[in-house]
């Protein structure tokens, strides 16, 4: 980590920096006519400090997924500039050359659906070892067992399929497969989305320890503002693929500005309907 | 023969009167065959189901009887040989009528004989109708008398005319003359385009199901009551593409004969005879025979080093000897055949009673004297038994067989076994019919072939292009080898002189030495002749089979039910 | 428990069929040729007179050529043919191994035919045990080969789409189009004459196993089009995952389900598919017995009609399919 | 709709072509031809054989064969049988009618059994009823069709119950309509089994384990939970789900309705495409076989049609893809 | 107080063949008078949705009711046949389910899917079963012109699939309505809509209605009075006001804990501090209190045997040994 350009830029600059970002999805099956096209991003403007936390908010549907898969470069957005850590990405060759990736992680919003069944806990989180070719086989494993402890995880997970995992374990190994790609910035998609209370809290303590710790600068994206409020210092709020609202959290939850944000803000379970 | 019974006929009809029991006239006949019949026209007529169409259809000038197996008179009443056996005159009977009712005259034999002959017809009867490598020249004498002149003596001229349908020129002509006379009378055609002078004319097609043959009322057959023949009203053949299935459907009664059936279906027929009443035939055995033949090709101009190395072997008349002497016969004739065949060590079969030479030895199965034989040709045996050449090399060879003849199959798996027991190692490589055929006549691309002949005429003449060394079916050796063996040059000049012969003694003198050397040398190793088996329904009558096709139909004017 | 059963089952067969060189009493293409279609012998344990023998023995059999009957063999059941056990195998002929140890045998002159005699009279049981090695690996190997290239061509065409799926799918198309027949005679004409019963087991294999990748590429591309956008593929490209990486590490095993289900399909239609082959002369070439030439026996009236333990390769073929069937289930359960 | 069947009809046009393409190929590269078999007649010359093979263009290298072939096709015409003298298409157009009757009703006839059969085996899964069906379907799978067909026929001898092969009777054209349909039922009814023997176990695996995983489904237990009596259960809410592997299925079927019965044809003596395929393809005579093959690969082609189509109709979800 | 429903000492196992047998409900008992909302709050695992099953006698295959009853309206549901329980699923007490896109037919419009209901209970002609279907889609919130009642489940909303489901809930005017976690799977705006809905259905249908879930605040959105169940056991029990308020058990305060109550201003990032730990493994449950684990005030009693029973003042009733 110490030889990355990423920590030789100043802390006033921001870490990503997006400009006019946009990425239309076509929708087609096997029918030829029913082409179209569905615009999720539509010049999306954003700044993330280095170290800060922001919450992307915003219905369903607003892009917020969408963004965070461009920044994470797992999709290629249109149009649109990213830099991170004071470079352009090239934004054509997202997909090529594993160890030159920028180091911006994702953690899915499901584990279920990201941490491929057939998979023991050890080879996932060796997965993106293998994959930069990272150390030898010895040096990877020992490496895992290190990152599987990091996040909580016994001794004993390294050999368990998902499926043996509780909920909250499953978000831990993600957390971790996250991990062993050394990111600078973590994005984090609904990463506490239909967990207990008890888990989540647990999972949110975990980042939060990890962000202390390695000084990670963290998107959360939330659907939540009770959990937004709690773990974000800074709130972006989304609409139709653009970004609305940016305000720090308190001011944005005490008086949102913009109308999707007033309607977030109604929407948070405060006053209890029944027992008033 | 002439006869002219006022009864019949409103002119002068020249009818045949048969001789025989008179029969019932009245009712049909269900038959079948595996293909249906691809056309009507006797010009083109290549697979054996049209041409038993044609023979039922058509009729010819001089006719085989296929129980004597020697000619008589049909269209032609009588004829006369002259110029030292080079020209024949015949006279037509008078008076008849093809079966669309038009009358029938010199013209149409004419007609027909040049429509054969003619190259641009590319008739597979025209080779048949050359002699001496010329073609027959046909003469109108006169409207019933028509003369017929050969190149050379033809010892078999009157065999010649048997086969050979008579067409009616008035429904033909245009169509000749067009240059469609190959697409003339498919068996699709409307059955009224169709006529003949056989017994029966073409009913109705159903395509894939059956044809329908009815009585031809202008046939020119009297019985000795004076009917006029044929006595059934209708014969009908269904399709029925599979022996097991003909037989079922005999059982089930909806077929009256079966023409031919395999010896072990006869024998399930036989078990189950008895109840149903059924006539079963066992003819003896028939003009087919099975035989192995090596390549003995000249292989010069292909590329096959294998084959030729192992030529070696297949070239020496004690290794053929050999093999010959160690198949068992007596195994094919029980475990393939029930017993229902007779092992041959020549190419005529006992069937064929007029040549057939008695004198040729049966040598008994008998491996001592096989290995004595292959120690002589230079083969010795290893410790573990096998056969090595004179250079230490294994002998090893295939057979080729086709795989839907379940006969030779079967033969083929017994040769092989026999085969082991001299030390030889022999692979059956199974190949369907065409690429078998493709290997044996064009790339030569084989060792040793598994194959079965039919001779379509008893008279040795038709032989000739089997045994001679520039025939076309000399199987075992096209491409011809130099300097030809010596029995092979004498096969050439026996086969070559017997056909001019005149004198029926003399002829069977040269055939049974060519039969001689056949079972001497093994140019083909003759293995077994099977037995002519058939069954009808009792109830049906006037039957003569025969071990020549048609077995049961030939005579199909004279079959009633009683 | 279903999949254990199934596994040991399917083993047990296999196993039965490799141990045929010790099981089986006679050589497989040992011909007796005076005993054609001889029925099956009966094993005992008490003679006619009630008495027990600890020895298993049979009663001979007689063969009348001349008489009609169907099956032309009477009991003679005062001749006892003791079951000897492990014994040698007796020399006979040029192709039996002498001196080979057998389970168990008869003293000759006598015969001991467990599932009765073929045409030939070559001892059925022994066929039917070494003609399963034939066709129980053959079915096996030729299934691997149609999945494999299924799996490789379904998934490239499901990973890639756009032309290489375009491409992959009309090819597929073609193939279930095809006339197999026609192929099968132009592959036959290329062949050399001489095939070994090696060489011929891998050709027969290789014919069947190439023509029936069309169905299984079909299914595995659906599972490929859908495995492509989960978010574990999706995750391991932020890692910077090659193609090849995703392909072989995520996107194909997930195809495992499809193929084994199909596996378990195409088993026994392999395996039957034989029949056919020799009918076109392509199958394993006589004297040596597979279970498919054995059936093709069957197809004939008067074999149907007279003779019923020729069967018996198609009774072996049941709990083979059962077993394949359970196997397909049992992991179709437990993804 | 209409750019969909569009794009579907110009690839199955280039799968046709490909299909035509590569059968020629296979054709010449088998060895033989349909006049070699004259070969083996001593009656016949060599030169006489190799007239007719230039008078029928079987002398012609294997492109300029291809192209007139096309050629003739494009102008409506299938090609021309060497063994009857005549156009492919009239002699192909009766057989197939009938091998379309015979395995339309067959095709009918299994789904209208394996649907409740599998059902019925899905619903008592692992039950010994779900075991015992199983060992039926896998001793069917045992048995290759012919010897199902001969079986058939065999008993259809001993009990005199059906008629041992053909497809009328030869009295049929003396009877009336109605007479004449039910003799041709008759007729109809053992090919039509044994096509189904064969069919069967296939499709009852298919429909089982397709209803397996419905049945397993979260809407089934919600459905169950809302109180719907189980036969409505099955037929308005877990069959209409299952159905699609089942149309896909379906679909691939169809392409088979020419070729897959050509053996027990054969066997059973019916009237179809079987007994001349079998024979042309034996015989070498090539157009037939080309026009076959190509007839039949319109079937696939408009299976898989009729399947995305079918498919489109019942899934909402495809639809919307 | 009039019982519509009496859950008596239920206990149901799960025994999966090969498996050990794992106790997902044990000797749960409780009674829900006809017009009340309960709530059960507790973690995943801890026996909840089994309840719900359990109530509709839908148990998966492999779970068996060992021991108890549970009395509806008089019918022991425990051991009455399939017939009789079809009559009451759906039409006297109905399931809403977590996964509103799972629990929907996929190819199936939704006004039919209304409509299988109500058919599947009542005898209705096509036209009448079509204009109640409508209604009861308006009466949650679909008017007849939004087209939404011919769309199939995908095109719909997580929101509006649920409200769907609710349709098919209410269609028979049951008495008890089991809602199982029905906000889990939808975003916050949503939620807040269903529990609305969920809320006015109950006061304006007089209906009983049972609402799981592991959030608090979803629960005190809704419901009277509260059960927490932890380990297929229940460990508290009162009226919501006062539990929420004023929890006993060292479990619901924990969970409470954990809570996200909005505190305007106080933006920063902060640890939680609730329960901490797994909840314990079914099939290898230790004798004593299941919670003692993972327990801060674990008294050496709590290893030994279970707690029983202590009723606290106003109704409110807790399982653990503090209070005995």
């Amino acid at each position: 980590m110490n030889s990355d350009p990423a920590e030789k830029f100043s802390q006033d600059d921001a870490l990503l920096r997006v400009r006019g970002l946009c990425k239309a999805y076509a929708r087609r099956g096997n029918w030829a006519w029913s082409h179209s096209r569905v615009e999720s991003l539509r010049g999306v403007d954003l700044e993330i400090p280095a170290g800060e936390s922001l919450a992307l908010i915003g219905a369903s549907g607003s892009g917020k997924s969408s963004l965070a898969r461009c920044l994470a470069c797992l999709e290629k957005p249109d149009c649109g500039e990213i830099w991170f850590a004071g470079r352009k990405l090239a934004l054509e060759d997202v997909s090529a050359n594993p160890r030159g990736r920028p180091k911006i992680q994702m953690v899915f919003q499901d584990p279920g659906l990201s941490l491929n069944p057939r998979l023991t806990a050890t080879e996932i989180v060796t997965e993106p070892l293998l994959i930069t070719g990272w150390g030898a086989g010895a040096d990877r494993a020992e490496r895992a067992a290190e990152l599987l402890k990091l996040v909580g995880l016994g001794a004993d997970a390294g050999g368990r399929l998902p499926s043996q995992f509780s909920g909250g374990q499953r978000r831990r190994l993600s957390i971790a497969r996250a991990l062993a790609a050394e990111p600078i910035l973590l994005i984090l998609d609904e990463a506490l989305a239909g967990l207990d209370l008890a888990t989540q809290a647990q999972i949110a303590n975990l980042l939060l320890d990890l962000q202390a710790e390695r000084g990670l600068t963290y998107l959360w994206i939330l659907h939540d503002l009770r959990l937004v409020a709690r773990l974000a210092s800074r709130v972006a709020v989304m609409d139709e693929g653009r970004i609305v609202e940016t305000a720090p959290t308190a001011q944005l939850l005490r008086d949102p500005q913009s109308p999707p944000g007033r309607l977030l803000k109604e929407s948070i379970l405060t006053t209890p309907l029944w027992i008033s | 023969m002439l006869s002219r019974p006022p009864a019949l006929g409103a002119q002068s009809e020249d009818l045949l009167v048969t001789t025989g029991e008179a029969g019932r006239v009245g009712g049909r006949l269900v038959a079948s065959w595996h293909s249906e019949p691809k056309t009507a026209n006797p010009a083109i007529a290549l697979d054996v189901v049209s041409k038993e169409l044609i023979t039922l259809l058509d009729a010819d000038l001089i006719h085989i009887n296929l129980a004597t197996q020697r000619t008589e008179p049909a269209l032609a009443k009588s004829w006369a040989v002259s110029d030292g056996g080079r020209r024949y005159v015949l006279e037509l009977r008078q008076g008849l009528r093809f079966s669309d009712g038009q009358p029938f005259d010199a013209d149409d034999v004419v007609f027909s004989f040049n429509l054969y002959l003619d190259p641009k017809v590319d008739s597979p009867q025209r080779d048949l109708l050359m002699v001496g490598g010329k073609p027959i020249k046909v003469l109108k004498l006169g409207p019933y008398r028509v003369e017929f002149d050969f190149a050379q003596p033809y010892a078999a001229a009157e065999r010649i005319f048997d086969g050979v349908a008579i067409l009616p020129r008035h429904l033909l002509e245009q169509d000749y003359e067009n240059g469609k006379i190959n697409q003339a009378w498919a068996i699709s055609s409307a059955p009224g385009s169709i006529a003949g002078l056989g017994p029966f004319r073409l009913k109705q097609y159903v395509p894939g199901q059956q044809v329908v043959l009815e009585r031809n009322p202008n046939y020119w057959k009297v019985d000795a009551a004076r009917h006029r023949l044929p006595y059934l009203d209708e014969i009908v053949f269904l399709i029925v593409p599979t022996e097991d299935a003909e037989v079922i459907r005999f059982e089930a009664g909806d077929l009256d004969l079966l023409e031919k059936v395999g010896a072990d279906n006869y024998a399930l027929l036989e078990r189950e005879g008895g109840a149903h009443g059924y006539r079963l035939f066992n003819l003896g055995p028939g003009m087919e025979y099975d035989f192995l033949f090596f390549n003995l090709n000249d292989l010069s101009a292909k590329h096959l080093p294998e084959i030729v190395r192992k030529q070696e072997w297949f070239r020496r008349r004690e290794f053929r000897q050999a093999v010959s002497l160690a198949i068992d016969r007596e195994a094919i004739v029980r475990l393939v055949y029930r017993g229902n065949a007779t092992p041959i060590w020549t190419q005529v079969t006992p069937g064929n009673k007029m040549w057939v030479d008695e004198a040729i030895p049966h040598p008994a199965r008998s491996l001592e004297k096989a290995l004595e034989l292959l120690r002589l040709g230079g083969f010795t045996r290893r410790a573990d038994g096998t056969l090595t050449d004179s250079q230490g090399a294994p002998v090893e060879f295939s057979i080729l067989t086709n795989p839907s003849n379940a006969q030779r199959s079967k033969m083929a798996t017994l040769i092989q076994r026999d085969l082991s027991q001299l030390g030889m190692r022999v692979n059956l490589v199974s190949m369907e019919f065409q690429a078998l055929m493709a290997r044996a006549f064009d790339s030569y691309d084989y060792e040793a072939t598994l194959l079965g002949l039919v001779s379509g005429d008893a008279d040795p003449n038709p032989e000739i292009n089997v045994w001679t060394s520039t025939g076309g079916t000399h199987v075992w050796a096209l491409a011809e080898v130099h300097p030809l063996p010596p029995w092979q040059t004498e096969l050439d000049s026996l086969m070559q002189s017997q056909t001019a012969l005149l004198d029926f003694a003399a002829r069977k003198a040269a055939y049974d030495r060519v039969q001689q050397i056949v079972a001497e040398e093994d140019p083909v190793i003759c293995l077994v002749s099977p037995n002519v088996l058939a069954a009808t329904k009792a109830g049906l009558e006037g039957l003569e089979p025969s071990v020549m096709r048609n077995y049961l139909l030939w005579n199909a004017d004279r079959l009633y039910w009683r | 428990m279903k999949l254990k059963f199934a596994l040991l089952g399917l083993a047990l067969i296999h196993v039965l069929v490799l141990g045929a060189g010790f099981l089986a009493p006679y050589d497989p293409a040992e011909q007796n040729r005076d005993f054609p279609f001889a029925p099956p012998m009966a094993l005992h344990l008490v003679d006619t007179q009630g008495h027990f023998h600890l020895r298993p023995f049979a009663y001979a059999q007689i063969y009348h050529p001349e008489s009609s009957a169907a099956v032309p063999y009477e009991i003679d059941r005062s001749r006892m043919i003791p079951v000897h056990f492990f014994v040698k195998l007796a020399a006979e002929g040029g192709m039996g191994q002498s001196g080979e140890w057998r389970l168990f045998g008869v003293a000759p002159p006598h015969r001991l035919f467990l599932l009765g005699t073929d045409d030939f009279g070559r001892d059925q049981f022994s066929r039917l045990l070494y003609g399963g090695r034939v066709s129980l690996f053959a079915g096996l190997l030729a299934t691997a080969l149609s999945l494999a290239l299924g799996l490789v061509l379904g998934g490239l065409a499901g990973f890639y789409a756009s032309l290489p799926d375009h491409l992959i799918m009309g090819a597929s198309e073609l193939f279930m189009a095809l006339p197999w027949i026609y192929l099968l005679f132009a592959v036959r004409a290329f062949l050399p004459l001489h095939l070994g019963a090696q060489e011929s087991f891998f050709l027969l294999v290789g014919l069947i196993g190439l023509t029936g990748w069309a169905r299984p590429s079909r299914l595995v591309r659906g599972v490929v089009l859908s495995a492509r956008h989960r978010d574990y593929v999706l995750a391991a490209r932020g890692f910077g995952a090659s193609d090849f990486y995703l392909l072989r590490r995520h996107i194909l095993p997930e195809a495992l389900g499809v193929l084994l289900t199909q596996a378990a399909l195409l088993i026994p239609q392999y395996i039957l598919a034989e029949v056919t082959l020799s009918f076109l002369g392509l199958g394993v070439s006589e004297p040596a017995p597979s279970w498919g030439n054995m059936l093709a026996d069957m197809q004939k009236l008067y074999v149907l009609e007279s003779y019923w333990w020729m069967f018996a390769a198609g009774v072996a073929l049941i709990p083979v399919f059962l077993l394949y069937h359970l196997l397909a289930d049992a992991l179709q359960q437990s993804p | 709709m209409m750019r969909f069947v569009l794009s579907r009809l110009t690839h199955s046009l280039m799968v046709l072509f490909g299909v035509s393409l590569l059968t020629f190929a296979f054709l010449k590269l088998a060895p033989g031809d349909y006049f070699e078999q004259m070969r083996m007649n001593p009656q016949i010359s060599p030169g006489e054989v190799a007239a007719l093979r230039a008078a029928y263009g079987l002398d012609r290298s294997l492109p300029v064969t291809y192209l007139l072939w096309v050629k003739s096709v494009l102008r409506g015409n299938l090609g021309f049988s060497f063994a009857f003298n005549s156009p492919v298409w009239p002699l192909l157009k009766v057989r197939a009618a009938n091998t379309l009757l015979l395995t339309l009703t067959a095709l009918l006839g299994s789904w209208l059994l394996a649907v409740p059969w599998g059902v019925w085996a899905a619903a008592r899964h692992g039950g010994w009823l779900d075991r015992v069906s199983s060992l039926v379907t896998a001793s069917l799978l045992a048995i290759p069709d012919v010897l199902i067909a001969l079986a058939l026929l065999a008993l259809a001898l001993r009990t005199g119950w059906f008629p041992a092969g053909g497809m009328h009777s030869l009295a049929a054209e003396s009877l009336g309509a109605a007479a004449r349909w039910r003799d041709l039922v008759w007729h109809l009814a053992l090919p039509v089994l044994a096509l189904i023997a064969g069919l069967l176990p296939v499709q009852i695996w298919h429909v089982r384990s397709a209803l397996l995983e419905v049945l397993d489904a979260p809407f089934i237990r919600a459905a169950r939970g809302h109180g719907i009596p189980p036969g409505r259960l099955l037929f308005r809410h877990v069959l209409p789900v299952a159905a699609n592997p089942l149309i896909s299925l379906f679909g691939v079927s169809i392409g088979t309705l020419l070729s897959g019965s050509l053996l027990i044809e054969v066997v059973m003596s019916w009237p179809g495409i079987g007994p001349l395929l079998l024979q042309a393809i034996l015989e070498r005579d090539v157009y037939v076989v080309v026009a076959a093959v190509l007839c039949s690969t319109a079937f696939l082609v408009t299976g898989n049609l009729l399947a995305d189509v079918l498919l489109h109709v019942v899934d909402p979800r495809i639809r919307a893809m | 107080m009039d019982s519509l429903l009496h859950v008596q000492n239920l206990t149901v196992r799960y025994g999966a063949d090969g498996q050990r047998p794992k106790s997902a409900l044990c000797d749960v008992d409780f009674e829900l008078a006809g017009d009340e909302a309960l709530g059960l709050l507790g973690e995943s695992g801890s026996g909840k949705t089994t309840l719900a099953l359990a109530l509709l006698g839908l148990l998966p295959p492999g779970g068996s009711v060992e021991r108890g009853a549970i009395w509806f309206r008089g019918t022991n549901l425990v051991a009455a046949g399939p017939r009789v329980l079809r009559k009451i699923q759906g039409a006297e007490i109905s399931l809403v389910h977590q996964e509103p896109a799972l629990a929907l037919n996929p190819v199936m419009r939704v006004a039919d899917q209304v409509i299988e209901v109500l058919r599947a209970h009542q005898h209705l002609t096509g036209q009448q079963a079509r204009a109640k279907s409508l209604e009861l889609l308006a009466e949650v919130g679909f008017a007849p012109e939004s087209g939404i009642t011919d769309a199939f489940p995908h095109q719909l909303s997580g929101g509006q699939r649920q409200r769907v489901v609710i349709a098919q809930a209410i269609a028979c005017r049951p008495a008890l309505i089991v809602a199982d976690e029905p906000t889990t799977a939808l975003d916050t705006a949503a939620q807040r809509e269903i529990l609305v809905l969920l809320r006015d259905l109950h006061h304006r249908m007089k209906l009983a209605l049972i609402l799981i879930s592991h959030d608090p605040a979803v629960l005190a959105a809704a419901v009277q009075r509260i059960l927490v169940m932890y380990a297929g056991r229940i460990v508290e029990d009162g009226p919501a006001a006062q539990l929420l308020q004023n929890p006993s058990h060292p479990y619901t305060r924990g969970l409470l804990r954990c809570g996200l109550p909005v505190i305007p201003g106080s933006a920063q990032a902060r640890r939680f501090d609730c329960v901490p730990g797994e909840p314990p493994d079914l099939a290898a449950l230790s004798p004593g209190c299941a919670f003692a684990s993972r327990c801060p005030e674990r008294m050496e009693v709590c290893g030994v045997c279970a707690p029983a029973e202590t009723r606290l003042a106003q109704a409110q009733r807790v399982w653990c040994f503090k209070y005995e």
